[in-house]
This record gives C-alpha cells, structure tokens and sequence, in this order.
C-alpha cells in the first residue's frame, strides 16, 4: 500500500534538522534575536551566526533587483478551484486567506528586472502563500516568464522556495511539472539561459522539474533541497539520516548545485552570472 | 464539499466538463472499445464520466489499481509484445529493477519499452522496491529513451508506482533532479511516445515517464499528485480519512480525462484488469496501437513541438 | 610523480582473481582437461563448472557467424613502425612473431557476415596478437568497419578482448581512442546499431572507447572488463579488491552491461537483437 | 634502437617526417610565437624537430612536466581569465576536484573552461586526488562542455593528468566508459575547441578531455599512452628503466607535433613554465586565442565534421 507523501504543503517550514519553530525573528540556530527593520538590513540573515532567514518573495525582489528595474506581470492570475476541493477547509477559502496574508495573488511574482545593471526576467516563490505550493498558476506564471526570457533574449532568474505542488488541483497540480519543464524546453531552444536560486526549502514537484533543469544552480546555505523531505524518509524508511540531510550542503557534496553562496553574495553573483551569460 | 455526491463543482468546472464532453462524444477516445465492438460500453462510460463520480467509484479505483493480482509492467509485457530483449544498467552505477526497459516487437515493428515494475510476490517485491525506482532507474529509461530516439523506434511506457523512492540514497543520487532531467528528455524526443498508467500514477515517479503524445490511463488505474493516504494526513492530519481524500482530489481515471490530463481511457475486462490479465492485454494493445497509430505518420519535429503544447497547456487558472 | 599503470598488453592474460596460469585446455576453475576438439565442440566453455575459455578470432567468427558468410575485410592492412620502437625486442620482431603465432596480420579481424541469417558487419579482436592491444592497424580496421557498416546500412557486432593500446605505437595508440569514437560518432550519425560482446578482457583503452558506446553491451561470464586491471588497482591503491572486481559479474551490478550472456547463448541472443536493429 | 641517437628511424617515419617538415616550415605552427615575435627562436625549434631528439632531451621534458611548481590550470585561469566562476557537481553522485570546470571571460568574450587540476601542497595534492580523475569528473566535464554548446561559447581544455583514477570505486563506476563518453560528447559539439596539454597528458584520462579542434602542447609537456615507469615496468620489467622507456615510446611535444597529433607546441619561458607563471600564461594565452581565431569562423557543423576527420586520421599503417 502507498502510504508514502512525497508532496507536502503544510508543514515543511521547519523541516530542517534540528531547528524547531520560534518567533519569526529569533535565531533557530543561536537565538539571538531581531527587530524586523535589523533583520531586513542585513538581508535577513543572523548578524550573530549567519542563519539565513527566510525571505519573502517581495523582499526577496528588493534585495536582488537594482532599485526601480522591477516591472511585475500577470500579477492579475489567479487559482481557480477545478475540483471544487474542500478538507478542513475550502480550497476557494485556504487562497483567498493566503491573499489576505501575504498581499500576493498567488505562490510566485514574476516580471522583468535588471541585476547589477544586467537585463533579465525575474520570479520569486512565496512560500508563505501555501507553502510555495505549486498549482496552475505558478506554472502558468513560471512557463510566461521563460517566454519572456525567451522573446527577449534575457535570462531567467528564478528564486525557489516551495513544498512542492498544489495537491488542492490534484492532478492538474501534477501536471505543472511537465508544464514548467516544457517551458524549460522552449527556454533552452531559444538558448536563453535559466538561472536557479534553490532557497529554503526546494523540495517535491518544484524540485523535480523545472528547478533542477537550470544551467546553472545555486543553493542557499542551509537550505533544505530535498525530493523527499526527511521527516517522509525517516517515517517511510526508518533509516537513520545524516545531521545534513537533504541540505544543500549535502546537495553540494553529492554534486547537484554548482555553489552555495551566502546571501550578501548573491546579487554580485548573479550579476557576475549574467555579464557571463549575456 | 466536492466529495460529496450532491455538491455542485464550481462554475468554471462546469463549463469545461460541458466543453469536453462535446468534444468527446465526437471522438473515440475511449481507446479500443472501438476494436472491441463494445459500443455499448462507450456509451454508458461516457454517461458515467458525465455524471460526477461518487467517492465509492473512486475509491473502488483507488482499491482496483493497488490490487495484488492487478497486472504488472511485464505481465503486460509478455502477452502483448514479441521478442522482448530488456536492457540493463544505468552506465553509471546501477540497474534498477523497479523499472524495467528493453526492445520488442509489436505488431511487426520494433518499439522501445519502458515501465515501472512492482513485484508479485514479498521476494520480488523487495527487489523491485515494490515499484518505487531510484534516481539510477531513471538515468536507465532516459539511456533507453535516446537509444528508441537515435534508431526511431517508437515508445511505449508503462505507468505503475506508489511513488519515487523516498530513501536517503535517493536524495543523495538527485531523486529530484533526474525525475526532471526524464521529462525534459521526453519532452525533446523526436520519436512517438504512448504512455499508459496501468495501475498507481503516484506523483512525480510516474509523470517522470509519462510525457508522451498520447497519455492513456486504464480504466481503474490511478494518476495523482499525493496517495490518498499522504493528502489525508496532511489536509486531515488523519491517514484513515483516505478515501475522503481521494473522493477530493479525484485521482481516477474519468477525473483525469475530463481534466485533459490523459486523452483516453482503456477498458478494462468486466471486474477489473487482476480478474484476466489475458483480456487486459488485449485491451491495452489495442489501445496502444490505435493512440500510436494517430501520432505515428506526423512529422517529428511537429510532433515533438505539439507533444510540448500539450504540457505546456495543462492546468487552470483565471484573470479577473 | 605518476608510477600508475593503466595500460597493459602483455600480463593480463591471467588477471582474473584466483585464476593462476595452466594448460590451455585445463579448465583453470575446476581444473577438467579437455582434449581440443572436445572444447571446441562445445564452444570452448567447459562442460563441468561453464567457464568460459578464451576463444580465438576466427574461431569466434566460425562460432557466430552462419558458414559461408564471413566475408573479410582489409586481412592486408598492417601496422607500421612509426616510433621505430625497441625495448627488450622491436616491434617489429614483435608483429612478425605474433603473426606467425595467430596466422593474423593484427589484433582484429572484420569483414561482412550474417549471424542467424541477418547480415552484419563483424568485427573480432585477437588476445593472442600481442594482447589485443590496439594500435593504429586495429583502429583503422574497426573504423572502416562502422564506414562499411554505415554505407551498407547493416549494424555492426564487435567481440572485444583486448589488454589496451598498443604502447608500441607510442602517442599514436592513444589515439585511437578517439579515432574510433569518431568513427562510432558517424555510425551513430547514420542511425547503424553497434553492438558491443565484451568478451575477457575487455580494458583500458578499448573499453575506455568504442567498446563503451554501443547501444547494446552484452558480457560473456566472468569476463574482466575494467579501465585498471586489479593487479594495478592493487598495486597503485593499496586497497582490498572485492572478490569479482571488474568482472562482468560486478560490471552488470553496477549498470554497465545490458546482459551477461552465456556464449551458447549468444548466438540466438545477438540474432534476436539484430531482428530488431534491422 | 629507436632510444639511441645513431640509430636509424624506419623507412615509413622517414618519408612521413619528410613529409610534415616541409608542411611544417610554411606554418604557424609554434603557437604564440608569432605573437611574441621570437622568430629566431622558431628557426631552432624547427631544427630540432628536424633532429630525432635524444634520450635526454625527452627525459628533461618528462621532468619539467611534473615539476612540482610547473604551473596548474587554476594557475593560468586566474592569469589568463576574467571573472572565472567555477561550476560544481556531475547532478548525480559528487564534486570532483581533480577536474576544475567553469565559465568565464577571454579576450572580452565568455568562455568555457574545462582542464585537470593538481595539488601545489600536500593537503592540496590529496583533495584533488593528484590530478586524478574519478568518472564523476568526466561526467561535470559533459555536462559543461553541454552548457557551453547550448549557449555558444567556445571551450578551453588545459590538460594535466598522471591519468584517470585507478580506484576500486572509480572502476564501479565506469571509469572506461565515461572517458569513451566524454570524447564521444566532444567529437559531437558544435563550438569551437582548443586544448592544451599544460603537463601530464597521462593517457586515457587525458585524451578524454583533449578531443579538440586544436590540440597544443606546452614546449615542456608530455602526451602518452603510458608513464614512463609503467611502461619499463611492463616491456623491460623494471620500472627503474624510465628513462629508456620514454625516449622510446616519445612523449615529448616535438614528436607529437611530427607524428601529426598535435597542431602546434606553446612555447615555454626559458628554462621552463615552472620558472615564470606570469610568462607562462602570457605565451599560453597569445596560443589560445590564435588557435581559437583559426577555427571560430567556421560553419559550426563543418567544424564539428572536420574535427571528427582528424581524429579519424590517426594513425599509420601500410597496406603492402
Ligand atoms: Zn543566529
Ligand atoms: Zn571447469
């Protein structure tokens, strides 16, 4: 019997090997702790340990874009509801909640952007809109980026965060795997490049298509990058696992990400990556 | 809720399900009932897709893909195909044996095959990994799949797992990543490409190899995001509440058909594909011919372009 | 400083573990004696414990190939003396010796056949001639194989044994590693099935070039098929070896052959693939 | 024997080295040199590829190549390019630091740069495992030269390999066929290629990455099929006879460029590239970028074709 879940929505935020929830501004690692206006100057990592926190995707967009170069699109797609899904609650309800939390109209923000003065599209994962879930609409915003990228020449920078897919559109969110994938395809044959910022977590369906296909992948220190995410493993397996389970720092070591670089880097990175790849 | 067999599906749900029950009623896209001459059948199948499914067929489905004498990959295998040759090995570091791939003969041509494979037995199932392959079992369909493309044999996949492994090893090798890097190959093969789901379509171990011109499911097979189970102790923090979770998400496949995830559904025998796993073979070689033979005169760059647009256009959304 | 050994021509004979040197018709496993008709009458494996015997290039070829159909390719071509080598012996002395000795005019024997009644080409290597080591002559003649292959449309079977290149022929040797990758490069361009039976041994630099890219790798039993022989692995690593290293055996575990096929099996089996390649 | 100075090449050699001396002296074929303007300098290299060098003169090049401040790749990446990022990871089981691969900028343009990499330190030598391979290698070497094709950049190999691992591990996992790999993914690339033996070019583990449009050697480099102490281990059963097994089987620069293997030798500072990494690299860059402008025009798919005719070509032999 499959009592396996490989996908999971709700409950990756704190995934990571021994890191328990805490107040959102307080270290899991060394518990200092933060105003959000200090947390947000230095790129919201701990000053203290070099915990990086997670990003919002807006911030996430102020923190790698030169100031004013953002332009969003399709900011107007929305999920639509095409099992009429209902748990606990009404899929129409869980959306119009995460709206509510996060001012976003779904799991992803995509638009044109410059980076160190270097042109290219831009798409951030929320993963507090359902846990970066990825339905119909994220694949639909990732698949117009590319064309984007792809009508304009520019490279795609996509940032990633997610659970993995929507399991509220059941199989349609299944099917935004090859979806994306195909987009990635087109992407390629138009040789413009796909660049992946893996933040955490990277996991399941995101993780499994279009995020893996880029030309270049960096991970974020720390961050769980993870088909499977261990708790899954350890309770369909009981295997015992590594302290690094799944992070990109194993991801690193067993040569799936090109380099983990450190938020303060970042922008400069993919700056460097851009003129690189222009 | 939508489990429930009196709800109303929202109004978008409506208007497609109407859209593509015109279309269907004009195609034969219930695959070899035509060959079979079971019109009748189609009609009343048809009927059934039209009404919303109760969360007791669905569960029967999810209970019918998941039974131990269902066919498997090479039950299938045997009966349908000629001179089977399999091919073994990811070149790198291991054959896997929850999938199976190889040559045969089919219908007097040469196809490449590739498919999960569960076990029967507790001995077979402990080497097949109860059908859940490692990232090693992919590398080996993706070295398949270019050996079919470079001599322009045909593909067929068989679609039959819980899952992807979920072990440490199996992150550590790139689960995720070659479960990627197997579509984006399928997506740019040149060759045609008929995938069938012939019992459990778990996730993203099953679309992994299910990206083809023609995606067929079986009548009773399964093809979802999550098990049941999963999605029930995630959305009910209860794995019992499975079948309510099912009846939700809809894994059967009438559901996927109307949703334009597969293009056809391939009759069982009456009872279900474990009750005579000769009349199974037969129905889905039939099926397999009629979806290979729609794709197989059309251009390879077009058919490989099209096969993109059809992912590429999958799901649902809306603009206010 | 690099004390390595990765090719070897003339010691490999007997590299398989366990495996010490006896009469050529002793059975080195069980230790059967067999008088010579009675080997070849059942295909030089012995009828005791099923191993498998080394067996000569025309042998092979009379074994294979339906009677009457070998038809030879380029028997004159033979290798040159570009270095004007001499260690303890020249090269020269060395190639007329091993003609003498195998009736061959160098490592390979290739020409047009029919195996189960579909035609082919077919291409043989000699252990016996210097240790199937591949010099330029062997490159040429696999190489013109794949052309005859291609313009004919019919797939090629190669049955490798070979200790390597021929360091003989100095850097020429190691280039025939990507002389037959380019030759294998235009038959794969041609869409011709290559077929590869790696018979023992299969090493270094044959195996470390066309042998590898055949769409289909069959295995006879207990063949060794390693880049570095064990005695060198040994040597240079210190390592324990496990007891099948670079055997068939472990080669198929590890995903690297298709089928380890008997070889009164082969025959039929090498028929059924190429009714399938036709 | 050949070893000896006073003995006598064979008739073959003789007509082939009369043969590309006179091709010879019409062509730039001492890279860089032009550039550096030491024509005179040229004059002599050209005589002394006219003499049989003698046992020495190639032992002194086997020394100079593993000289242990010979100059690495990350040595002339840091001198001759810009903005060199380093790209990590085969996606399948590991990082191997004994092959460094990555993009950067060449003469205002991006580039991509694969080559072996020794250690300078103890600690250094065994993280990069002496500049031996392990299959993962080849296979990042792959997947950037892919990156590359895909996005049209040219690709520098510099290579610097005792050769490939000899590892129990390394042979699991298919050292043999990830060096055939390699070269087949090379022979079939549509960018230009220009490699460079900067040291060892020890044997499979090197050609593996130097199937190029341009192959160059350094003036101090060695291209073999074996070491030297492997070869006298073997044919004179003495490791110790090195020496003599080098000036036999020739692995100097000089007889490559003769036996038409390499295309032109890259001319050292004086006394070697060991004694000024600055010099070095300013001679091996002025090399690159003439070798690359021979080839950079060309239509990509005759430049593919013609790169797979001269490896086709290799060799000699008589059809009496
Ligand atoms: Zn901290
Ligand atoms: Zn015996």
């Amino acid at each position: 019997m499959a009592s396996r879940i490989d996908v999971s929505i709700e409950n990756r935020r704190d995934d990571r090997p021994g890191e328990a929830a805490h107040g959102p501004n307080t270290c899991p690692r060394c518990r200092s702790h933060y105003r959000d206006d200090e947390l947000d100057a230095n790129l919201r990592v701990c000053a203290q340990c070099g915990y990086h926190f997670p990003v919002r995707a807006r911030g996430r967009i102020a923190q790698l874009a030169d100031g004013g170069t953002f332009f969003e699109q399709d900011a107007d797609l929305r999920s639509a509801d095409p099992l009429g899904f209902f748990d606990l609650k009404a899929y129409t309800d869980r959306l119009a909640e995460a709206e509510m939390a996060t001012g976003l109209g779904d799991a992803i923000v995509a638009g044109a952007a410059a980076i160190e003065r270097r042109p290219c599209e831009l798409a951030v994962m929320e993963f507090a809109f359902m846990g970066g879930s990825m339905g119909s609409t994220v694949g639909e915003k990732f698949a117009r980026a590319c064309e984007r990228a792809a009508d304009r020449g520019a490279p795609l920078v996509c940032v990633t965060a997610s659970g993995g897919a929507r399991m509220q559109e059941g199989i349609l969110s299944l099917m935004q795997l090859p979806k994306t994938v195909s987009a990635v395809d087109a992407l390629r044959e138009a040789r413009t490049p796909l660049l992946t910022v893996m933040a955490h977590p990277t996991t399941a369906g995101v993780l499994a298509s279009f995020a893996s296909l880029a030309d270049v992948i960096v991970a974020e220190p720390g961050a769980l990058l993870a088909f499977t995410g261990p708790r899954v493993v350890q309770q369909t397996t009981r295997e015992k696992l590594p302290d690094d389970f799944g992070l990109a720092e194993s991801n690193s070591r067993f040569g799936h990400v090109d380099a983990i670089v450190r938020r303060s880097d970042l922008r400069p990175y993919l700056g460097r990556l851009l003129a690189l790849f222009a | 809720m939508a489990a429930d067999p009196e709800s109303k599906p929202g109004q978008i749900e409506q208007l497609r399900l109407r859209e593509r029950l015109t279309k269907l009623r004009d195609l034969p896209l219930l695959r070899g009932v035509g060959v079979s001459g079971e019109l009748g059948r189609l009609e009343r199948q048809i009927e059934r897709i039209a009404a919303e499914p109760s969360a007791d067929e669905v569960w029967h489905s999810v209970e019918l893909a998941r039974h131990q004498d269902r066919p498997y990959t090479l039950d299938y295998v045997e009966r349908i195909f000629d001179d089977f040759v399999e091919l073994h090995g990811d070149r790198a570091l291991a054959d896997d044996p929850a999938i199976v791939a190889g040559l045969a003969r089919f219908r007097g041509r040469t196809v490449a095959l590739v498919g999960h494979q569960k076990g029967r037995d507790i001995r077979e199932r402990t080497y097949r990994n109860f059908g859940m392959p490692y990232p090693e079992g992919y590398r080996k369909a993706i070295r398949i799949m270019e050996l079919a493309n470079l001599h322009r044999f045909p593909i067929f996949t068989l679609v039959d797992t819980p899952g992807a492994y979920p072990g440490v090893t199996a992150e550590q090798h790139g689960q995720g990543g070659w479960i990627a890097r197997c579509q984006l190959e399928m997506i740019g093969l040149e060759v045609p490409i008929v995938s069938c789901v012939i019992g459990e379509g778990g996730s993203g171990g099953a679309v992994a190899i299910a990206v083809a011109d023609r995606v067929l499911m079986q009548e009773n097979a399964i093809y979802s995001v999550i098990s049941p189970e999963g999605c029930a102790a995630i959305l009910w923090r209860d794995a019992s509440e499975a079948k309510k979770a099912a009846a939700a998400f809809k894994p059967d496949a009438r559901h996927c058909l109307d949703l334009g995830v597969i293009d056809g559904i391939v009759p069982e025998p009456p009872g279900g594909a474990h009750m005579d796993h000769d009349a199974a073979s037969a129905l889905l070689a039939e099926s397999l011919e009629t979806a290979l033979g729609e794709i197989d005169g059309n251009e390879p760059k077009a058919r490989r372009l099209a096969r993109r647009d059809r992912f590429r256009g999958m799901g649902v959304f809306v603009t206010p």
